[in-house]
């Protein structure tokens, strides 16, 4: 049977087709302004990649925080839900999913089957998702993408003492005119990102495996900011963005 | 002012357009000769977005640059001086006396003194909107002060908003980069509705943000979202201003003070209509360090 | 997912008499001295029988359920708030708080006309900001003869003599000041039916909870806001106790028939702490899901005073005219009102949140919880005061737990999109589904 | 307000309206000029204007207050109550021969207290927990908390429930000080907190330990009033942050240790000239404050605290107990009527007379008003207590408190405060 998972997010949506369990085609374009156009896009691409008709798809899911907009379903499994189902699939002993956006994290407890057990939000705050990075890395004038390479290349800690994104970005300017090298901002912006991750993370208390999925799982800086954070190795999926479709194809799938 | 704005191109660092990005320029008046001045002054404001240098002979406006602050301060500080020099002839040597202010102060190599942006924005202000000035508010980069001063320009209490950098230049950017729009017609466009959106209601400019890409995707058109959006600033700004007491006359400093959708809608809620001068409002905070540079002069003189 | 059960309902009788005695409320205080009668503010929790001896015309405003009035007025509340800001007052102390100095500063009731200058203050003080509250009042309305009782003795759990006694004397400086203050003389006849009236008012609406163990529930939150209202506001007023009899009796009735609050009752929830008044329709989305909020330890043991029953229920207390009990005197008065308040169960929690998770695993095992929303209030220090080691106890003793950030009057501070989001995520998880909406 | 000579030997009488305040400086101690033993300086280094001979014994102290009290069990075996608010009787814990150490925060960033603290409660409770959890305070046997204010009550009942301790009390400290009926009722608390030490520790507290014990106490107080005293000169021999520093130390360690230090740094004291200039001389009052590097940065501008209203410095000190009829009755009235804290002022602001009589007789001539993000009691105090300093002609600058203070925003806040307080020579 064919499935579909469809993830509409705030800045980008992602379409997933898989036929038992097996991927065939994944897809991600730009929300941009018209996510209707988007999604409809991102799906007739995946359709084309797969070598499929739209009539051929039985069941399509769809989630993300503009789930209920999806034109090509009314059918639909929450972020939290399709997070968990997702990582389930690529790493059975999962007990623990971080899903850091561009402005939301998520902390996902499940069971071997992928059944959420708890979860939780970071309260509405810019400085704790990728968004806060984005900003940060225009201040150091760095391209966000090198941001966490850069940031591994740090040998000293700096702590960032303002707690607000924007003030931040004050900070790390304060910290340029304080002449201090840019590979310890970098880390010191992602330190504190990961900071208020992890306190969100202990709120739901974490199991092991533990995985990280969302835009900032590509980021290396964060990726060791959090393992350093929490003691503990996290498992990032070679694509980090469609975990969410492709929980929601496997939720579709579902008799 | 008689002579001309010489707009440079600015550099950009990437190649995709980007919208927040304000022309930088400089400026000198043509008329004067600084040889023939007795004092010759500079102001330099290092803040965290903006960089600018103002040069003053015997106390009168001569020359001044404006241009975004670089990764290294010390740099920008030799570039906005350099530039604000630029075909005048002039060199540091020439300079008497220099006071640095902003975020970078500390980091102007050539000055003789620091001083902070809120005295220098008040004696700033003093100049470029006369004695009457009572209160000022300036709209910066990243923070948003509002100064009582007295006839001399001298700050009586001051106040800076501290949760939150909804209301300042910062935010504003990131709208223009949202809507695509260039930072300086942001104002006027947002101006051209034929009526006032209710304000964006996040305090916060990053959750401002996706709020209005929220708006626009409901099919709102960007004037609206911007107005939207600078009514929120306006509000936010008033709450700030309303906490020292607002006290005649009232004049705006700062990038933002050119945001015209802003100001209007500022003055509105206020019930009260900012100064205007013939001045360039960002250059405000070099222009005070620079008097302060020049009373300093002479009295190191008359010593 | 379980068979949708459908269950008959009706409107309450009794509802129209509750508005009406609220507004009545508000009308009386605004007019009292236009009737030569006294006015005097002070706390929902303050010890409101007392001043009732000064005469029959004699009325309050509670501070509280005040606030909360202008918290539904969204645009009147905002300016309210920000008067008080732009007077100084820091942006995240208590909502109601905020409220009531916006409507002192703006000079403007909610209920219509300027704001009505209470003649004096009769407080009393558990949370940081009870007494501070008509401090700052008294400041803005140019001083204010103010008096407030201290209740912090501990625990009722570690009641002593000691502690009543502190209280109890501290009420016997109030009533002398009273006088001064009024220049009335004090009747103690009237306090002693006033103190009576309290023990009926406050045991009965225990009662009326208790019928809420019933499944359906008789009752959900939403419409208990609305009644138990008036227990902030006068609870030791005769018509208030007698209007919680005549409505105990009609909830019986509607357990007996098997009317429900609402019609497919499938999962029960239980809330926590002061709703976000501005967005009380966050009840009826729960509703879409089939799920009714049965209570909380606020709406319970706010004014309900409580006590375990021989079966080791919980239930109302037995009010010392229950047990016999003739109050004689101004003293035995007091003694027996400071004992019985000092049982309060939403006054546990300030000596340890402890105390308080096990009175709400009380709550959701009798009354057969599935899940707790706990709301973790911005607006109020007082009742979300160890609300993270609520969550953490809750969830140790096996119930699922959603906490979600808000404030009960800031509206500035309720993101109603999130919280519905969260929601959906939250009965995905106890595996309910809205009604006519195909999930997974 | 009047201002009189307090007799020697005393702290000022209890209670605020001014009484509190200290004479004029009399004449410097003539002979000794003896130096407390000079410490090896901590990691930290010694900073400009920070005199590591007279005060490094107190910050090392406070640095090493850990190896301190593990130093102190090993040498005594006494056992040592971690306290969270300086209401706590430390009277009652000497007299047990119970060392009191307060708890405070490391002033890092941390991420363990999210599921225990609701992120609308200050920083400084959230701080003080995190030390527990994360084990800093290994060497406690017990925990007890003064019943003040919300906040810090949750640093100490989840303390309590995850932080495995022997021993926990929490006494219901009365919030109506101005009433009559406080130090009865505060009397009979101390007595049931007795009798609780006393059945934890397995021996009696006879009264005689109980008058030693306030002496002890009493003595420190006395002593850390008179080096306060000597700031009201135009040159103050010590700043702001030396004089945090030593506050600090005395609710660390050993109070009699903490005195004989004291002794000999008075007795070097008047010799004694800070290097920097005086400058702007300020007065700090507000809520909990241990922020070092924030005073160090202040003063680097160009300024001397030279008083302050803190729990963290004169709150804590500034009342001696009384002799009047039983110990714990007197102990009872000196936290009473001690210099309270907002919480428990009211229905009289009597705080508000207290810091203007402190301004006044420290010659201050501004003041900076900070207070913890979020810190109700403070926040329903200080828009009364700036308009009355302003009315004083003493101008005031608001800071916001986290557990880590951006101090280039603050930089820029505290300079421009100073230039607007000195006649600068601009215009």
């Amino acid at each position: 049977m064919i499935a579909a998972g469809i993830d509409i997010g705030a800045k980008t949506v992602k379409v997933v087709l898989m036929s038992d369990g097996q991927v065939l085609a994944r897809r991600l374009v730009p929300a941009g302004l018209d996510t209707a156009g988007a999604t409809e896009q991102a799906f007739q691409e995946a359709l084309r990649a797969a070598k499929l008709e739209r009539s051929q798809v039985e069941r399509l899911l769809a989630t993300g925080a503009g789930r209920k907009t999806c034109a090509l379903t009314d059918r639909e499994i929450t972020e939290v839900g399709a997070a968990a189902k997702g990582v389930n699939h690529l790493l059975q002993s999962c007990r623990t999913v971080i899903d850091v956006g561009a402005e939301e994290g998520r902390t996902v407890r499940c069971d071997e089957r992928g059944k959420v057990v708890d979860f939780a939000f970071n309260e509405k705050c810019a400085a704790g998702a990728g968004t806060f990075a984005e900003g940060m890395a225009r201040a150091l004038q760095v391209p966000l993408e090198e941001l966490g390479p850069l940031a591994l290349t740090s040998r000293q800690a700096v702590q960032m003492n303002a707690q607000c994104a924007v003030f931040a970005e004050s900070e790390v300017v304060t910290l340029i005119h304080a002449k201090t090298p840019r590979e310890d901002i970098a880390r010191a912006v992602l330190d504190s990102i990961a900071s208020r991750i992890i306190s969100m993370v202990r709120k739901v208390g974490f199991e092991k495996d533990v995985a990280l999925i969302g835009g900032m799982a590509r980021n290396p800086g964060f990726v060791a900011a959090l393992k350093r954070g929490l003691e503990t190795d996290v498992f990032v999926p070679e694509e980090p963005e469609y975990v969410g479709a492709l929980g929601a194809a496997l939720a579709a799938a579902e008799p | 002012m008689g002579a001309t704005l010489v707009v440079q191109e600015t550099k950009t660092l990437s190649t995709n357009k980007e919208f927040w990005r304000w022309k930088e320029y400089r400026w000198h008046d043509e008329t004067l000769d600084w040889k023939g001045a007795g004092v010759v002054s500079a102001g330099v404001d290092i803040g965290s977005v903006s960089s600018q240098a103002v040069i003053l002979l015997d106390g009168k406006l001569f020359a001044f640059s404006n241009q975004r602050t670089g990764f290294d301060s010390p740099e920008s500080a030799n570039q906005a001086i350099q530039w604000a020099m630029d075909g005048t002839g002039l060199t540091l040597r020439n300079i008497h006396y220099t006071v640095g202010t902003g975020y970078g102060r500390v980091n102007v190599p050539f000055a003789d003194k620091a001083i902070t942006e809120i005295a220098c924005h008040a004696r700033g202000g003093n100049f470029m909107y006369g004695p009457t000035v009572r209160t000022i508010l300036d709209m910066g980069g990243q923070d948003c002060k509002a100064i009582r001063c007295d006839e001399k320009g001298k700050v009586e209490a001051f106040l800076m908003n501290d949760k939150c950098a909804a209301g300042t230049g910062r935010g504003m950017e990131v709208f223009a980069d949202l809507l695509s729009v260039p930072i300086e017609e942001v104002g006027d466009l947002s101006l051209s509705v034929e009526q006032e959106p209710p304000p964006v209601s996040s305090t916060c400019v990053v959750f401002a943000k996706s709020e209005a890409a929220a708006l626009l995707r409901a099919g709102w058109p960007k004037n609206k979202v911007l107005a939207a959006y600078c009514a929120a600033m306006a509000h936010r700004v008033v709450t700030l201003l309303e906490r020292i007491e607002v006290r005649k006359d009232f004049a705006i400093t700062g990038g933002i003070g050119k945001n015209s959708g802003v100001v209007k809608r500022l003055e509105k809620e206020l019930g009260l209509e900012a100064l205007k001068s013939p001045y360039d409002s960002q250059i405000a905070g070099a222009l005070g360090a620079a008097l302060f540079a020049y009373t300093l002069e002479v009295k190191r003189r008359s010593s | 997912m379980s068979t949708r059960p459908k269950y008959k309902t009706a409107p309450l009788k009794c509802w129209p008499k509750a508005k009406e005695l609220r507004l009545k409320y508000y009308e009386d205080y605004a007019k009292a001295h236009e009737r030569g009668g006294l006015r005097w503010a002070g706390g929902a929790w303050s010890f409101s029988a007392i001043p009732s001896g000064l005469g029959p015309d004699v009325w309050s405003l509670t501070s509280e359920p005040y606030g909360a009035s202008i918290a539904f007025d969204k645009t009147f509340s905002l300016r309210c708030m920000e008067a008080a800001e732009k007077a100084g007052y820091a942006r995240d102390l208590c909502a109601y708080m905020r409220n009531y100095w916006g409507s002192v500063i703006l000079n403007e009731y909610v209920f219509g006309g300027p704001f009505p200058k209470p003649d004096f203050i009769w407080q009393d003080h558990i949370c940081c900001s009870h007494a501070k509250w008509y401090q700052v009042v008294s400041d803005l309305e140019g001083g204010i003869p103010q008096f407030c009782l201290d209740v912090a003795v501990g625990p009722y759990q570690e009641i002593a003599p000691h502690k009543i006694a502190y209280l109890v004397s501290q009420m016997h400086d109030g009533i002398e000041w009273l006088e001064k203050t009024s220049g009335r003389k004090y009747r103690d006849e009237l306090l002693i039916e006033a103190v009576q009236n309290e023990f009926r008012t406050t045991s009965t609406w225990a009662e009326i909870c208790a019928y809420n163990k019933q499944v359906p529930a008789p009752l959900e939150e939403k419409t208990m806001y609305s009644l138990y209202v008036l227990g902030t506001l006068n609870k030791h007023d005769r018509a208030v106790a007698d209007f919680y009899e005549e409505l105990r009796d009609e909830v019986k009735q509607r357990v007996a028939a098997g009317i429900a609050a609402i019609p497919n009752e499938r999962c029960r929830l239980m809330s926590d702490t002061q709703p976000p008044w501005g967005f009380l329709n966050i009840f009826r989305y729960m509703e879409e899901f089939g799920a009714v909020s049965i209570g909380s330890l606020y709406t319970f043991g706010l004014i309900g005073i409580w006590e375990d029953k021989p079966d080791g229920s919980w239930g109302p207390r037995t009010t010392p005219m229950q047990r016999g009990v003739e109050i004689k005197s101004r003293d035995q008065a007091l003694r027996l009102y400071a004992e019985w308040t000092l049982s309060k169960p939403e006054w546990q929690h300030f000596y340890s949140p402890h105390l308080k998770t096990e009175m709400m695993i009380r709550i959701a095992k009798e009354w057969h919880v599935n899940g707790i929303l706990l709301h973790y209030n911005r607006g109020c220090e007082g009742l979300s005061l160890g609300i993270a080691e609520n969550r953490l106890g809750l969830m140790e003793a096996g119930y699922p737990v959603m906490a979600f950030e808000g404030n009960m009057g800031d509206e500035r501070e309720f993101d109603e999109a999130r919280v519905k989001t969260r929601f959906d995520a939250f009965m995905e998880t106890l595996g309910f589904k809205k009604d006519g909406r195909p999930g997974v | 307000m009047e201002t009189h000579r307090v007799p020697s030997g005393t702290c000022p009488p209890a209670g605020c309206g001014g009484c509190g305040v200290p004479p004029a400086p009399r004449a410097a101690a003539a002979g000794s000029s003896s130096h407390s033993p000079a410490l090896r300086e901590p990691a930290l280094g010694s900073q400009p204007g920070f005199d590591a001979e007279l005060f490094g014994t107190f910050r090392n102290w406070r640095v090493n207050r850990a190896e301190y009290a593990k130093a102190w069990k090993q040498r005594t075996g006494g056992k040592v109550v971690g306290y969270f608010c300086t209401y706590a009787p430390e009277e009652l814990m000497y007299a047990a021969g119970v060392l009191p150490v307060r708890i405070l925060g490391s002033h890092e960033v941390q991420d363990v207290t999210e599921p225990h603290i609701f992120g609308m409660f200050c920083p400084f409770c959230r701080d003080c927990l995190a030390q527990g959890l994360k084990g800093r305070f290994d060497y406690l046997d017990g925990i007890m908390l003064a019943q003040s204010c919300l906040h810090i009550r949750q640093a100490f009942s989840s303390w309590q429930k995850h932080v495995p301790i022997d021993y926990s009390y929490y006494l219901p400290m009365p919030h109506h000080v101005q009433s009559r009926h406080a130090t009865p009722f505060l009397t009979k608390e101390l007595e049931v907190f007795k009798t609780s030490l006393e059945v934890w520790l397995g021996r009696a507290i006879p009264d005689r330990a109980l008058d030693e014990a306030i002496e002890i106490c009493n003595r420190n107080r006395q002593l850390l009033w008179r080096v306060y005293e000597t700031r009201q000169n135009p040159h103050p021999p010590l700043t702001g942050e030396e004089a945090l520093e030593m506050v600090l130390a005395s609710q660390m360690v050993d109070k009699q240790e903490h005195s004989a230090a004291l002794e000999s740094l008075l007795a070097g004291l008047s010799q004694r000239r800070v290097t920097r200039p005086t400058g702007v001389r300020l007065m700090i009052l507000g809520s909990e404050d241990d922020d070092v590097e924030f005073v160090r940065m202040v003063e680097s501008c160009g300024a001397t605290f030279v008083i302050d209203d803190h729990c963290t410095g004169t709150r804590y000190f500034w009342n001696n107990v009384e002799r009047n009829t039983s110990p714990l009755a007197s102990i009872a009235e000196r936290y009473v009527k001690r210099v309270p804290c907002p919480s428990k002022d009211w229905p009289e602001r009597t705080r508000v007379q207290h810091a203007l009589a402190l301004a006044k007789a420290y010659n201050v001539q501004g003041a900076i008003v900070m207070q913890q993000k979020f810190c109700d009691p403070h926040e329903l105090d200080i828009p009364a207590l700036t308009k009355a300093l302003n009315a004083a002609g003493i101008k005031t600058l608001f800071l916001e408190f986290d557990v880590t203070v951006p101090i280039g925003q603050f930089k820029v806040r505290v300079e421009a405060f100073l230039e607007m307080l000195r006649e600068d020579d601009l215009f």
